[in-house]
């Protein structure tokens, strides 16, 4: 099972004639994902490396491919309308790797993807990988192994880092899920951990935050009120000085809201063991499993 | 993107609110001219990207052109909060009967602008909230429909009983709101906006940050930027396309990601070491960002070590690999390397590397702890 | 019961203090209509005629008075908003009389409104009535009569002139509806029609159209589909030269459509009687009860 | 409200549509000139509120000056359906390759405004969807969203397979939209749009329809008002605050309310009588609206009777009766007036009548019948 995607993915790829599309829809169909179509808008009628039929607009790649799944490679610019055009389309789960749209535009395009019931993950994020049968995004393949632990981080190559540890220590995954690290986002830690637990798949969840925001501590109430499934954190950020961004534009310590202690305190206190290393994390999962 | 106070009027003043006339003043001489221009009592306030101008000492209140002088003189070069002061705005003092806050904010937990009202302005807001939060209202704002007329009504009349004012206070935040969207702002704030004893309602502060990300599409607001209020590798870094934030330790990194980035200067301290920067390369694969990088960060004179800690994923690592070679054949480096690269085109990377002489671990901890004991 | 008000309304008035919004409460009240609160922004605190409580708000009025029905006559470059007012404050019913609201705004208006989950009627519309117990808007109460007929109608006075004619004829009406011209309405004849269906004390229904638009066709189809209670109809524009605008922005022979011919035939082979003269009604009625 | 092509063209260039150049001529003399500074083929065109130009020869095209000069002299003072042309459009002619159909209109049932594109364009689009349908493309557009550009580009595709064709087409449907929104229109049309040998895609015909309840915020729009294309009755009457048509009967008709006025008018038809207007006082009460709507009425020679029909609700009975009383006294009728009368107020409104000696019936079907019987 996994959450979010799986065989039942047919993925269609927006923006796959481009430098990182096509690169990451090699990858992906390497890996084994169903990538049944690709858009860019005057490309319709091409076949991507003679084997995924390109269209003019995703509309078109629903009806004629049945993709019900779309991972965003498109410039910042038109990454907002490229999730609009997927949502419309009737595309279920949209996956936007995209960085660096902006907030205003965000806004807007979140309640429409809302009013068209679709799920968006992202924008800003690695997506989301099941080892050994699907990824969506850009997540590294080579160091995921199969196995029964949810990974849900706002980060990206973070995430690649606790995966790695993981792996290198035997830990298998079930679903790794890079959420993104923007102020507004489609796809919260509260929708992950409700996924992963109620996934038979999955034994246990690691959360990865970082500083800004409250959305760790709310997590954590959520974890302590409705998950039965152990979960352990790590939270990135402690050397960070205050009222400085770090990146992320969601990455500000505002007021008394959001820094890394503050975090860790709301995740101890309910439950959320706490690495304080990524490699740590390791054992901070045996203790639990 | 932080912009001035008296860019920020500008803005504000374009979309209607009630700004009064103001002047930028570079000089002792043109805030003397500005004050004589204005009459009666002006105020002096410093231009810096910093909040707490006037404990600071950066606002002043002037009865005359000469003593306008004086305050513009003792306000100019002027050091708040590290940031020197190179320009003044002066205005002509308002009387003030109430003095409220207005302000609106991108919430991340709603997903909306929010619009917040408090009649207890004139101090920080942060404070009310903490200590009155009662006398705090709030309307999130949603985006499709944008700040309805009974919305600023509504929150208006929090503010002020009497009709008239009330009135003023609408259409003062009906302003803000287009202001706020029009601007692509993430940040829009009067604190004061005040009552007259004649019964005008006036802006007599103003706050805006812009969004980064839709800089693209307000070049006038990308002209407003004040590059004298960054520091210098913030700028270079910034036009080079990474996130660089200088911090006061030795060991210089750089790293693809703000996550990884932040977890790694945690591990450089758990280690003993004290990270000398944050470096973020992003997410796409450029050498010439690489470059870039590792010129800022020999520049600071501080850095006794660097580290790159690398995990490709939509970053390849042979890119970041031909942009070490690139970069450490066109400087002359006397800082040790210390490289940690795994991740997409692994193998191709650590090649590139070792055929220029470099070691690649790939191992985070392993790296991190060998940075700071080369540091120290 | 009858549809959409009753004893159970608790109306605010939106512009309570204006020469149509005073004149038109004292009226409602005087027919025996809870009228809990008036809004004029600024007049907050003040009584009405010493028995209505003015607020700022609508929302105000809804905490402070248990308003759950609104009716509105402000001007139209504020009606627009007045009807955004109501339903966010969580109005559930908001009765429009204001006429030339901006076809663009109602658009957004409505969108709004539906999001809120409420029933707008209007707007340019005379509200309702239910003889005898309460009346929203400014339907003449002198001429209605308690009774089982449901009236539904796009036209304001014409509507009145068709409840004199029952009235006259001793034929009460269980509730009297005018939905109001505009190309934009909150309520159509759609929704009346299954409301007055569903209705224990309403009998028969007199529908009535006008030229423009095909709301005509679409409820003659739903007389037919849905409908068990018998439904008569008069149209009115039979003379209305083509290409023409006769008043109502509604009120436009486009194309093929919305003739009066047309409507006309819609109803009759759906099943509805129609008066060719608005005294007929009684006699159309007379023949289906 | 309708504006002219000439018009239309200027807003739909302001918001970027490739409108080619052109210039308005009230002379020959000045079609030849702009024909000359266009220099080759240019086309001439009627200025006036009506469609099927072309068929009654309101569109020449001429391939000098001189002919261009001749071409103006035959369409200026030209009537086509009723309405006198005043003003030609004078611009380049184009080479087409291909016409297709833009438009955006209200749409009633979806509560929405409809993009519709067709390739089949340069004729009739009522023809279009009559004979083709499946040649006509759709896209309801959110308001609150506005067009997305990716709908843009669906449709642009459905009108050009060629990429840079369609790119040019999803900015000038993006255009189409912006003017849409921007002028409050309840029409935007461009028919057709072409494509040029050189692959340019223009827009060569321009028309809109404002919505006149928007009017109010739109004074730019309300000042192109071509008052030269009412009829003086009915520019009167849309200042008075009335609705009134002008039709070929002798039996003027005066009703409070759209529904009741047509109801009237088809009463009066079915006791034999013809209606000289629909006239609809609309809902308030203002004697002023009634002594302008008399005045109006008995300026029309032809009435013969006149028909007041006035149902009480928000307009009240004693206000109607009122201005009757006031424009009877300022006028010099030797028309007959028969008065309906019922409704709000009604008692004082009789009360009104009677002392100035009217008569006052509560039937309408028995006034209908009187006024009819009075003008045979």
């Amino acid at each position: 099972m996994a959450i979010f995607i799986g065989e039942q993915t047919r993925l269609v790829v927006q923006g796959i004639t481009g430098r990182d599309g096509s690169f990451h829809t090699r990858q992906m169909i390497e890996y084994g994902t169903r990538v049944v179509a690709g858009v860019t808008p005057g490309k319709g009628g091409l076949t991507f490396d003679g084997a995924v039929p390109v269209h003019n607009t995703v509309a078109e790649a629903v009806v004629e491919q049945g993709a019900n799944a779309s991972v965003i490679y498109v410039p910042a610019r038109f990454a907002g309308d490229a999730i609009l055009e997927a949502a419309d389309a009737g595309i279920e789960l949209i996956v936007c790797i995209t960085e660096g749209i902006p907030v205003a535009e965000m806004m807007r395009v979140m309640l429409f993807v809302q009013e068209c019931g679709a799920r968006l993950i992202g924008p800003n994020c690695p997506g989301l990988i099941v080892p050994g049968v699907c990824k969506v995004g850009i997540l590294p393949a080579q160091i995921v192994l199969p196995g029964r632990i949810g990974i849900v981080s706002r980060s990206g190559t973070l995430t690649y880092e606790i995966i790695f540890q993981l792996t290198s220590a035997g830990i298998g995954q079930s679903t790794s899920i890079g959420i993104g690290g923007d102020p507004i986002i489609g796809t919260d830690f509260v929708d992950c951990l409700r996924a992963f637990e109620a996934d038979d798949e999955t034994d246990a969840v690691v959360i990865i935050g970082e500083i800004g925001g409250t959305d760790e501590q709310t997590a954590a109430s959520l974890v302590k009120e409705e998950m039965n499934k152990p979960v352990v954190g790590f939270i990135a950020g402690q050397t960070a000085p205050p009222g400085r961004r770090m990146g992320h534009a969601g990455a500000i310590i505002s007021g008394s809201e959001g820094t890394a202690a503050e975090k860790v305190r709301a995740f101890q206190e309910n439950g959320i063991a706490v690495a304080e290393r990524p490699v740590d994390i390791v054992d901070a999962l045996r203790a639990v499993l | 993107m932080n912009i001035h106070e008296y860019q920020a009027r500008e803005i504000f003043r374009s979309h209607g609110l009630p700004v009064p006339d103001s002047v930028l003043a570079e000089s002792a001489e043109q805030a003397r001219e500005a004050a004589a221009r204005f009459g009666g009592t002006v105020v002096i306030k410093a231009q810096v990207h910093a909040g707490g101008r006037g404990k600071a000492g950066g606002v002043k209140l002037a009865s005359d052109p000469a003593e306008a002088g004086k305050a513009a003189e003792a306000i100019l070069g002027m050091e708040i909060k590290g940031l020197v002061v190179e320009n003044v705005l002066v205005a002509a003092a308002v009387e003030i009967a109430t003095e409220a806050y207005v302000g609106i904010v991108m919430d991340r937990t709603s997903q909306r602008p929010v619009m917040m009202v408090s009649p207890e302005g004139g101090v920080d807001i942060e404070e009310v909230a903490a200590t009155k939060p009662e006398a705090i209202f709030k309307e999130a704002i949603d985006p499709r429909y944008g700040l309805m007329p009974h919305e600023a009504t509504g929150l208006a009349y929090r503010l002020f009983s009497d009709p008239a004012l009330a009135k003023q206070a609408a259409r003062a935040l009906a302003g803000l709101w287009s202001a706020y969207e029009g601007a692509d702002a993430t940040l829009a704030e009067v604190n004061p906006l005040v009552s007259t004893p004649e019964g005008e309602v006036l802006a007599i502060d103003a706050k805006m940050n812009i969004d980064d990300s839709s800089l693209f599409r307000q070049p006038e607001i990308e002209a407003m930027r004040d590059e004298g209020a960054e520091a210098p590798s913030e700028q270079r870094a910034r036009e080079a396309g990474l996130s660089y934030i200088k911090l006061d330790g030795d060991v210089g990194c750089c790293v693809n990601g703000a996550g990884l980035a932040m977890a790694t200067m945690d591990l450089v301290k758990y280690y003993g070491g004290s990270p000398a920067n944050f470096l973020d390369i992003g997410g796409s694969s450029n050498p010439e960002k690489v470059v870039a990088a590792l010129e800022i960060i020999t520049e600071d004179p501080s850095v006794r070590s660097i580290l790159f800690n690398i995990f490709g994923g939509i970053t390849r690592c042979d890119d970041v690999a031909n942009g070490i070679v690139e970069a450490t054949g066109r400087l002359d480096l006397d800082v040790p390397i210390t490289i940690r690269l795994t991740g997409t085109n692994q193998k191709e990377g650590v090649k590139i590397l070792e055929g220029a002489g470099f070691e690649a671990d790939t191992d985070m901890d392993r790296a991190v702890r060998r940075a700071v004991e080369v540091a120290s």
